[in-house]
């Protein structure tokens, strides 16, 4: 029999299992959104909760993302617990106001006299040739905008504990997802997310980056998909000696700059790895966070390997040509060493 | 469904105080901001969106709400939140931007939030329907008491949340009453040359619910037609879409000079204001007697003077909390 | 209004050029995906959307239409696309993603682009709408000829996007179509769950338009309403809300296990293949014979078989080319 | 009589004029928005045209942002040229989908093939009390996103040749306005925006920073009002004998990083000056931007001076203590100095 800490699980049964626990301890938490009640969600995460919840608390909504998010907001602060689904991030443009205007925003229009517990939770990414509509990771776009707490996990372990710590917040959390690291075997799944993951509930703080790999010789952060390109570029790096820290921000906001700073001060070089777009993001962001704090710590100028600032191609050797991956890392490391 | 005569009086109460928060506003709204005209001068900075003349859609509606139900408003929120029960010094404080404020300054005029009586507002048109129907929703699956009413302009009601949140109120037959104040104007652009139909109730069969409109501006028809509308949603029915013919005596908001107007459009509505038309009602009705009405009027005249007071001797946030409550 | 003996044949050769091209991109959508079924993989990988069994809709429609007439079609376009005269096998290829695809390979099939025939399409609910009323205003205040026709699915009419199009058509009174294809289904929510009204035809008179359901998948129907609601944007005389009864014979996209359909209702549907149908009534009212049909046929497998030949013969994109075309 | 070249014109009347020129050179040119026929546009840069041109090429809209901006591609598709007027930058929420995923990619979708010749104008900016929903800058969320240009002038000469240059573009041009710029007295214009505008028809370059003055001692780069900001700084600092340059962007998209990378090259200073949020946005940009491609050049840690993550308060005091100003950059110096 399998101990309940050998029990591995896909980052969207983690997901699940978190609203389900939560579901079971408190009645107030129910979730909304397009298919996540008969077909358990397109990616998975709400698999199972019909049958045991229902079709109350597990409501498939009309395509009315603007209707349905800001209704999660007005029941939160009215004392539900809404944990709400937009299927992809890329479908944040019909319904921002209700998200970074409403649900961002009023609990300092309330003076802070009123909570507003809620999840949004949303699908991020490409590699599969979804075209760009559907590919999006628009991390920057989410974490540039007050009032949100963003996290993006990048296995199941830190998914779980993150959805419950998301859960029982008191302030709107959105919790990005990316597709390829779901679990679901169609859109081929990263291994490295699939990870031993705890029976019982638990949380992972919300604010604090990981330090996935130690190491001496480069720090490379990265989120999400993109922890993993970096683990594997580690690994090749420490074949040549070469011997990298690699930091999950997880969180992106809170940002946890200082880990960031800290790695950096002890590596003294900086690779930010990101599937969102280059520009105005998360990777000038974080390096902008290191150079403003003490940019002697650097020993040569840090690199961003992104998405370039182009809409996501359908084509694949045309989105692989755009997405970050380990060569682009390994690259960007001998640029800076030769530099 | 009539209004008892002490409804009656509470609504022509209400309609008193807010025109006299009104008036007092807009005397204060220009100091410091003359002889130079600056929006961000003066005791009360920013934009300000007036509600005189539309008093009777608040009270007619709010004459049917507690302080449990839920009311989402609009940029234009005064008349509402008056009717609504909240907090007058607190508003006013709001309006002020003192830290006794509703959300110690936080927020101002378009973002009065009061918790203890359930009323939001946002500056964003059309914004405050989803929460409204969430909130409704948030009543159904508690089982607890309670409806949720949007306010809206007739300008709002092409905007996409306005569709959405119709649809979304129908189908799960939640406790909700859209309320459309048409007042014909969203700022310059007239309610002709933007809303395809002449009536928004005729919008209520889209979503299989009932549609109504109230003409005149009366406060007694609005109080009927709503009454039933809240009744319907109170014993499980589902929401109503209600339409209310009303006017605004002010510009769009002040500094707005109005040019888009026809011609004489302003002077006739001026002659049918609705407070002293309801006025002459209550004394030919025999609901009330001169003398009594003075009283009224004079309570809410020092009602109003007491949270201008309460507001200009509070105290300014200390700058630095701008920092704070951005998270619970 | 009556399609011709023409018009018949056409429609006829059109739904089976779409047919015949879906039956073959879901064979071909799975090579590179077995044993393992992985969407990134394959000559097609992806999101697929299939339009099987919806074909009268866009024969109905699209045999009013010329290649100046626009419109902007759904996530699931291939029928529209076709039966708008999108060029076949630029079509194809952009659904391999090759360079000698409409995008060279950037769009893909959700995002199939044809200039010529003034014909796109979009992976966002309801993003078509106001693109195609902005063409039908462009045309009117060109003084050009040319009606606009946005499809959208049932599911997308509880779009905010769908209320703000259909007022702005109308206030605008421009020659812009809505045409709903009505197959029940929104992924996996059904009409019923999503839907206030049973049919959106009643949605018009939120609009001051014409509002008409069509009712049985038939073409001959479609084309009648359609036609009548054309001639009528192309006199001048605005806008109008047509919803068309039909069905999808695939899941929602290729992998979909369509676990939430009822037991039997699939079975159901083949019964009524719109095909088939057509074809035995083609012979029965003595339109065509076995013979033409056969040819007909025939001939459409040719094509599909000549454009997957192109598509598959054709370069891939310099990868690269991504970084180009982003502005004009 | 005054000279046509010493003419000075506010930023909205530039705005007007250069429409006004361009429509009257092409009938393809139409403006289309809330409030900008009888009114004039609530910020007064469509003042006049209803009158010489008619309320079939200006068009007042229903409050219907998805419908019309979306119509304006449309149009633009369709051989228009459309200038459409998103009110206040803060209620892009409502209509996002029809920018970023619409407007900013069909050329793409269309392989090229197709032009979308339109100009999206929208306000930005506070400091005059209008609260949280009404006084954001966004800039970083515009430009994050690939397929549309973003422009933002701080004086009328420039925003008459950026408005006429984004009518011209056959490709989406953002044209983000700042209130406290245009002219209108009841907003307490800044002076310095009000600036000799030649009559005639001529275009500014999009992409083209320009170095607004010259130093040698500290860069310190703006948009919009922070230029204003940063002028009087740097007429401060001279006082000090300390001689900053300033660099007011212009564009965001395209960015022009080589004359960020040239001053700073020569100065060896950085200050970012930015009314938008502080994270994610513009300033941690501008800072990526000069350190990933040589960070040896600075002497000193660069510096942000930008709106905290918070949303925007009503308050008078409390928006003045978020707001970039003049002593802040001067604070950032010093310290900067002192380091
Ligand atoms: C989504 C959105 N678009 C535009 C505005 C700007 N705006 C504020 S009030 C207003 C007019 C509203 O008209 P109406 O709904 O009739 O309300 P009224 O002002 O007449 O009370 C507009 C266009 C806004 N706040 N939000
Ligand atoms: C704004 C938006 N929300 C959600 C989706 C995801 N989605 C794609 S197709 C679809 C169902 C559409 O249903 P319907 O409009 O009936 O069209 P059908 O698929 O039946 O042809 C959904 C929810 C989307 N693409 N865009
Ligand atoms: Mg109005
Ligand atoms: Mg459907």
């Amino acid at each position: 029999m399998t101990e309940s800490n050998d029990r591995k699980l896909t980052i969207a049964r983690a997901m699940a299992e978190s609203v389900a626990q939560e579901m079971r301890a408190d009645e107030r938490v129910f979730v909304m959104g397009e298919d996540i009640g008969a077909l358990g969600g397109v990616y998975g995460n709400t698999r199972g909760l019909l049958e045991e919840f229902g079709d109350e608390r597990i409501r498939d909504t009309p395509i009315s993302e603007t209707a349905f998010i800001g209704a999660a907001v007005g029941a939160a602060q009215d004392g539900m617990r809404p944990v709400v689904e937009l299927m992809f991030v890329d479908f944040f443009g019909v319904c921002f106001d209700a998200i970074y205007n409403l649900m961002a925003k009023n609990i300092y229009f309330y003076g802070g006299s009123l909570k507003v517990p809620m999840v949004l939770m949303t699908s991020t990414g490409g590699g599969y040739s979804d075209g760009g509509q559907h590919s999006q990771c628009l991390y920057g776009t989410f974490a540039h905008l007050p009032g949100m707490k963003v996290v993006a996990p990048s296995n199941a372990y830190d998914a779980k504990g993150l959805m419950t710590a998301a859960i029982r917040d008191d302030s709107p959390v959105v919790f990005m997802y990316h597709k390829r690291l779901q679990g679901m075997g169609w859109l081929g799944t990263e291994a490295g997310a699939t990870v031993k993951t705890p029976e019982e509930s638990y949380t992972v703080e919300i604010g604090k980056a990981a330090v996935v790999r130690e190491g001496a010789d480069v720090t490379i952060v990265s989120l999400g998909l993109g922890v993993h390109h970096a683990l594997k570029a580690a690994e090749q790096l420490s074949q040549e000696g070469t011997d990298a820290e690699v930091i999950d921000l997880r969180s992106l906001v809170p940002l946890d700059r200082e880990t960031i700073r800290k790695s950096v001060a002890k590596t003294g070089r900086l690779i930010v790895v990101d599937e969102d777009y280059h520009s105005y993001g998360v990777s000038g962001e974080v390096i902008a966070s290191v150079v403003e704090h003490d940019v002697s710590v650097l020993k040569a100028s840090p690199a961003r390997v992104a998405y370039p600032d182009v809409p996501i191609p359908f084509e694949r050797g045309m989105e692989q040509f755009c997405l970050p991956n380990v060569e682009k890392i390994l690259a960007a490391y001998q640029e800076m060493k030769s530099a | 469904m009539q209004p008892s005569r002490e409804q009656k009086l509470w609504m022509y109460e209400h309609m008193v105080l807010s025109r006299r928060c009104e008036e007092q506003i807009a005397k204060i709204y220009f100091e410091g901001k003359t002889p130079v005209f600056n929006m961000a001068n003066g005791p009360i900075p920013g934009e300000m969106h007036l509600s005189d003349g539309q008093e009777p859609v608040a009270v007619g509606v709010c004459a049917h709400l507690d302080a449990e139900d839920i009311v989402t408003a609009t940029h234009r929120p005064h008349h509402q939140a008056i009717a609504k029960g909240v907090d007058l010094n607190k508003m006013m404080a709001e309006i002020f931007g003192k830290s006794t404020g509703l959300s110690g300054g936080r927020g101002g005029h378009m973002h009065l939030f009061d918790p203890a009586v359930n009323f939001g507002c946002s500056g964003i048109v059309g914004q405050g329907l989803g929460p409204a129907v969430g909130a409704a929703l948030s009543r159904k699956m508690q089982g607890k008491p309670g409806v949720a009413v949007a306010f809206i302009g007739e300008g709002a009601s092409n905007q996409g949340a306005f569709h959405e949140a119709m649809n979304l109120a129908a189908v799960w037959k939640v406790p909700f009453i859209c309320v459309i104040e048409d007042n014909a104007w969203g700022i310059s652009v007239s309610k002709r040359a933007s809303t395809s139909v002449p009536r928004n109730d005729v919008r209520g069969a889209s979503y299989g619910i009932p549609g109504h409109y109230v003409e005149g501006n009366d406060p007694y028809r609005i109080y009927d037609v709503v009454g039933e509308a809240i009744a319907r949603a109170r014993a499980g029915e589902g929401p109503s879409l209600i339409e209310v013919e009303t006017f605004r005596l002010a510009g769009h908001f002040m500094g707005d000079a109005e040019a888009y107007r026809p011609k004489g459009e302003k002077d006739a509505l001026l002659e049918r204001d609705p407070i002293p038309k309801m006025r002459s009602r209550l004394i030919e009705d025999g609901d009330a007697s001169e003398d009594e009405l003075n009283s009224i009027e004079k309570k809410a005249e020092e009602r109003i003077a007491e949270a201008i007071k309460f507001a200009r001797e509070s105290a300014d946030p200390r700058p630095e909390d701008a920092l704070t409550a951005v998270f619970a």
